[in-house]
């Protein structure tokens, strides 16, 4: 099915968000400025926004330790982000959590997640709750490909088949799991869908690097498993930009990988391809839409950097609701 | 008042608040028993009898059957709290923290501080822990000890079906992610229970019997083994504070810290091993804030530096007894 | 291949010490004179035996909470583990470990294991170290259709596939994992060896109530990994004559399950079949070594009885080599 | 003499030990780097560096990179160490014991008493701990706490890459299960290193400062932090008998009682939140050993009760500082 004009639109503006979002990041990492461990998601953002533009509020995501991405595309707020990124009492999670742990749960946002391959099981009980709602809500699991050898994320698409839970399994595959190359840690015979699809799940596969792609394969997905067909699973293969933490000589790349990636599978420019070539939008709106991201991303870190600091007296609090 | 057994409190009361509150859903292995057989559902309803009849009340979609995946029964239990819901989540054996810890610590226990206060994990987490079965290294630990020390989870010790209802009354129904021990030798135990909907806070520590000689502390099943040493002791005149703590994370400090005062003299009872216990968070409360009240070193009667051994002679001789706990009272009175 | 007369032998007596072995403590725990959790292996004595009658002592094997069969059939004395089950010092672990921790690493038993699950990844230690001895020696975890769900399990099957490790998960499908059948806990398009398979690993399924087809399964299974084409799987169909547990009721058994499958799946009536049938072994025979078998079972008992107890000094010895 | 990196410390004794030993084998997540890449094998060695060249050295038979699954990389190291040799797994940050606990706590921890004393279990698990990068709360935190808890369990914290060298020789050469905690914020550190073959053994401290007035005790980080409070306050003529215990488990209990007989007075620092950790665990020993010699309360620096925040300000008030174990020594002197 086609999307209109303004989806299109919202759709781009959402990747370029995340891109200048992590550019900016990258930036200003390398200076010192920002403090922590911040995994950027620079070159996965189709399979970010292509999932969650299918969302509203009620369905569920659930993150990972490299979570700016799907926190942007499910509708965290920039500059609530940025703060929190900042530390800064006025961050989506008042400073306490940083880059790893950024939620927000009123937006369906059940947080990113340090511990690979913690998410998963999070997201079936996200998932049972909508199901136990019975409005046809789902609850999405983004895993990686290293997450995917983790024992929680296979218990995790087990008890979800068991309990017939709408949870959907999105494994990002960028070929990398710190390090290491999938073909390494992955055993499998085929690939992690045909894993996945091996606990009884109906899986998909799909290019994560063409955001029409990721749309359409969710769409049906979602189609599958909001009629109440039980859980699902996909598997995008995509790449991922810079290193896996900021500073990362990446040493293991091959010579000319991040070149020829950068060209050849960068998700904006080949959205900006097709919609060219299909003379659904301009160059020029896109550009629009390119320069809006920058600044918003812009203001969002002078925001930051004036924000309120957290004082000795917050450490204590909201370790509990009652105390 | 009426009489009831310590495992029927649990399930009553779940029972209850299942009715109550459609939002309580209860998950976990063989919670049902009998899903996929021919014998069908409802063959068990717990392997300690805790949730026989559920099913048959309240239906698949709130007892929720599981595989034995148990990293994935307390995440899906942090899913379905994070979305709102009231889920009361078995771990069977409390050993089996081992296969879900993270899930435990670093996740359900985590979620409200990590998000700035922003939400809520009301998750209840039931196990049964301790000795007393020849159960041997994997199956009759405590877990207290761990758990007491993880900020974020509250942990609850019931030692009597009284307690049992009116704590798993309040840990359901609060915001926080309540770690629920239930003493496996305790199911079986009978008691008078109140009638109504009475609620027990947490952090309160009971008086089990009263006196101004020494300050005795104890939980779960260790209240009962030090009740029958003070009984014995109350015969030859000793007369012993004894405080049943109810709930260690929060702990009633203060309830322990106005009895040494009076008393002057502490015993500690924790049936886990000796290193980094509950027993020695104790001591250090009162070698902290209650030094110029102590009269006498602290005494602690905890199990030995070793796992749970199998054997009768050596499980016996491992927990905690009653005489253990005469002998520290008499040693801590005997000092000047 | 064929078996000799004298394998042939082995394998029964094998078998049937096992079988008397659990039906004695069958008896025994009724009457309250044996402490502890006690999980049977009485139906499943073709596997133990199919399997271990390929191994000798430098292969290892790891096995469950249900692990009288595998000890017995990887040589463990019968006397020792008696008195283990009755808690003297002179058992295989001086009374410390009792039924669920039996173990003989001598004998290269690595140890039953009170924890679903568990085994798997040791047995990946125990396959890596035979491995790097180069001897063409396995080693084998033994686990529960329930097992197959522990995240443990797929972990230890997926490091497996990724070191080459020479080793070979045995799944034991009795159908039961406590309470809960196999139908509705364990998640698959297909059986559980299909979920092996999807980690990239060769399976086989068999019979597990046939004695000759769990031998000549493991044959060409071994035969694979001992030639260093790393790790492979093995789906055994087999049945529980005991409840889970000693005391257990099992209510969710269907009407008439236990008699039909006593009738038509007991292992040591169809290899006592098969023998007779193929005129290679006669009754008596046989009849003797079920004699024998509970001569010997019998002795244990008596040995058991008198066996010395352990006093409250043993309770703090062997937590450490070095104190 | 020479002058060492603590990260260097670890990946040299490994080093020395696996071409002394050929039984002993390097496990983990990324321990080589580039496996399956088209960069090729060796492109990190561990992210903390603290295996670059091992590989290389003694090839992928040796030095086994693994895929994340904590639970099988400490279950490999219990099968290999079970069947006689002698794993280094490496956990990266001491938080994913969350996801491993049962392999450490229920299976290596225990194989020898469960299996009654017939077996060994020769396996180092490092793992990186500690706070101080704004890791927040599952990348920031101490275990020793935990793991001190649980009999079979060794449990080494070196500060110094002179101890890491002895220490790490002992654990590796031993025949239990050690648990080998390396500070992160510690590996780029240098000091001094003793030349040749030696070992320090477990459960003895080593004396930091020496002084009359007040008994501290501290590990890993928070020896530092200690040090640089007694050195200040050394100034003042206050004489601080600082003790590094380098383990926990064994525990020099001694030299904590020997050094309390003597100054009366007695600080612990433990990085780790207040309860049940080891602060408690040895103001109870003190409390119950070294009674009569107290002459006041006990006084403990740790972190608050609360996960660990990310904020720069929060992470710093959230650490035990050298000012707060100022202000303790100096509130313990003050007390008549
Ligand atoms: C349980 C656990 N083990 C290890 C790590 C360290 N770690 C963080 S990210 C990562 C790699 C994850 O790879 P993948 O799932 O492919 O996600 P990607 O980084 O590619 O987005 C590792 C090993 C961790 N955070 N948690
Ligand atoms: C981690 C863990 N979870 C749960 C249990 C309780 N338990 C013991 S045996 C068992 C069923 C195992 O089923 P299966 O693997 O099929 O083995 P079987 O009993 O059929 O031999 C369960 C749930 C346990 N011992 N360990
Ligand atoms: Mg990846
Ligand atoms: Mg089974």
């Amino acid at each position: 099915m086609q999307l209109s004009r303004e989806q299109l639109l919202q759709a781009y503006r959402r990747m370029a968000t995340i891109r200048a979002f992590e550019e900016r990041l990258h930036d200003v990492i390398a200076t010192g400025e920002v403090a922590g461990f911040t995994h950027l998601y620079c070159g996965q953002e189709a399979v970010a926004v292509g999932v969650c533009e299918h969302l509203d509020t009620e369905d569920k995501i659930v993150s990972t330790h490299r979570g700016h991405g799907h926190c942007l595309a499910k509708g965290c707020d920039v500059q609530g982000m940025m703060k929190e990124i900042w530390g800064s009492t006025e961050g989506l999670c008042k400073g306490k959590g940083g880059s790893m742990h950024i939620a927000d749960v009123d937006k369906g946002m059940l947080g990113a997640n340090g511990i690979v391959g913690a998410g998963a099981p999070i997201a079936v009980g996200a998932a049972l709750s909508n199901k136990l709602d019975g409005e046809g809500r789902v609850a999405i699991a983004f895993s990686g490909d290293g997450a995917c050898n983790q024992g929680t994320t296979f218990e995790a698409m087990n008890m979800a088949v068991v309990t017939n839970a709408p949870c959907i399994f999105v494994f990002e595959n960028n070929h990398y799991s710190e390090h290491t190359g999938d073909d390494y840690a992955v055993g499998t015979a085929n690939d992690i869908a045909s894993r996945a699809e091996a606990f009884g799940m109906r899986v998909w596969r799909a290019d994560g690097c063409d955001f029409f792609a990721v749309y359409e394969t969710m769409r049906e997905l979602l189609e599958y498993v909001r009629a109440g067909n039980g859980p699902a699973a996909v598997e995008f293969d995509t790449e991922r930009f810079y290193g896996h933490f900021e500073g990362d000589p990446q040493n293991y790349r091959g010579d000319g990988e991040l070149d020829r990636i950068r060209k050849e599978r960068d998700c904006l420019q080949i959205f900006r391809q097709r919609v060219s070539e299909a003379g659904l939008l301009e160059t020029d709106a896109l550009d629009e839409l390119d320069k809006a991201a920058h600044a918003d991303v812009e203001a969002a870190v002078e925001a930051a950097r004036a924000a309120p600091r957290p004082t000795a007296e917050d450490v204590l609090t909201d370790v509990y609701v009652t105390y | 008042m009426a009489e009831m057994m310590y495992r029927d409190a649990v399930r009553e009361t779940i029972r209850e608040e299942m009715a109550r509150d459609e939002s309580v859903v209860v998950l976990g292995e063989d919670v049902v028993g009998g899903m996929g057989t021919a014998g069908g559902p409802e063959a068990i309803g717990g392997i300690w009898s805790t949730s026989t009849g559920l099913f048959e009340q309240f239906g698949a979609s709130r007892v929720i059957d599981t595989p034995i995946s148990e990293s994935a029964i307390v995440g899906t239990a942090g899913g379905l709290a994070l979305s709102g819901k009231r889920p009361v989540a078995e771990l069977m054996f409390a050993d089996f923290i081992g296969v879900s810890l993270d899930q435990l610590w670093n996740q359900i226990g985590k979620f409200r501080y990590m998000f700035g206060g922003k939400t809520r994990c009301p998750a209840v987490i039931r196990m049964a822990y301790g000795g007393g079965y020849n159960a041997a290294a994997q199956h009759s630990q405590c877990v207290h000890q761990i758990l007491t020390g993880m900020p974020g989870l509250k942990v609850v010790m019931p030692s009597t079906p009284e307690d049992v209802r009116g704590l798993l009354r309040t840990a359901i129904r609060g915001d926080d992610p309540v770690m629920f021990l239930e003493h496996k030798a305790l199911y079986g135990v009978s008691g008078e229970v109140p009638e109504g909907d009475y609620t027990i806070p947490f952090g309160h520590a009971r008086q089990v019997t009263a006196g101004e000689d020494v300050t005795v502390v104890a939980t779960g099943m260790m209240v009962g083994v030090a009740e029958a040493a003070a009984e014995r002791m109350a015969e030859d005149g000793i007369g012993v504070d004894l405080l049943d703590l109810r709930t260690t994370s929060p702990m009633d400090e203060e309830a322990i810290l106005d009895s040494v005062e009076v008393t002057g003299r502490l015993v500690i009872v924790d049936e886990a091993p000796p290193r980094c216990n509950l027993a020695t968070d104790i001591a250090a409360l009162v070698a902290r804030k209650a030094f110029s009240s102590l009269r006498a070193p602290v005494e602690m009667v905890t199990a030995p530096h070793s796992p749970v051994p199998f054997a009768l002679e050596l499980e016996q001789a491992y927990l905690p007894s009653d005489d253990q706990v005469e002998a520290a009272v008499r040693k801590t009175l005997d000092y000047r």
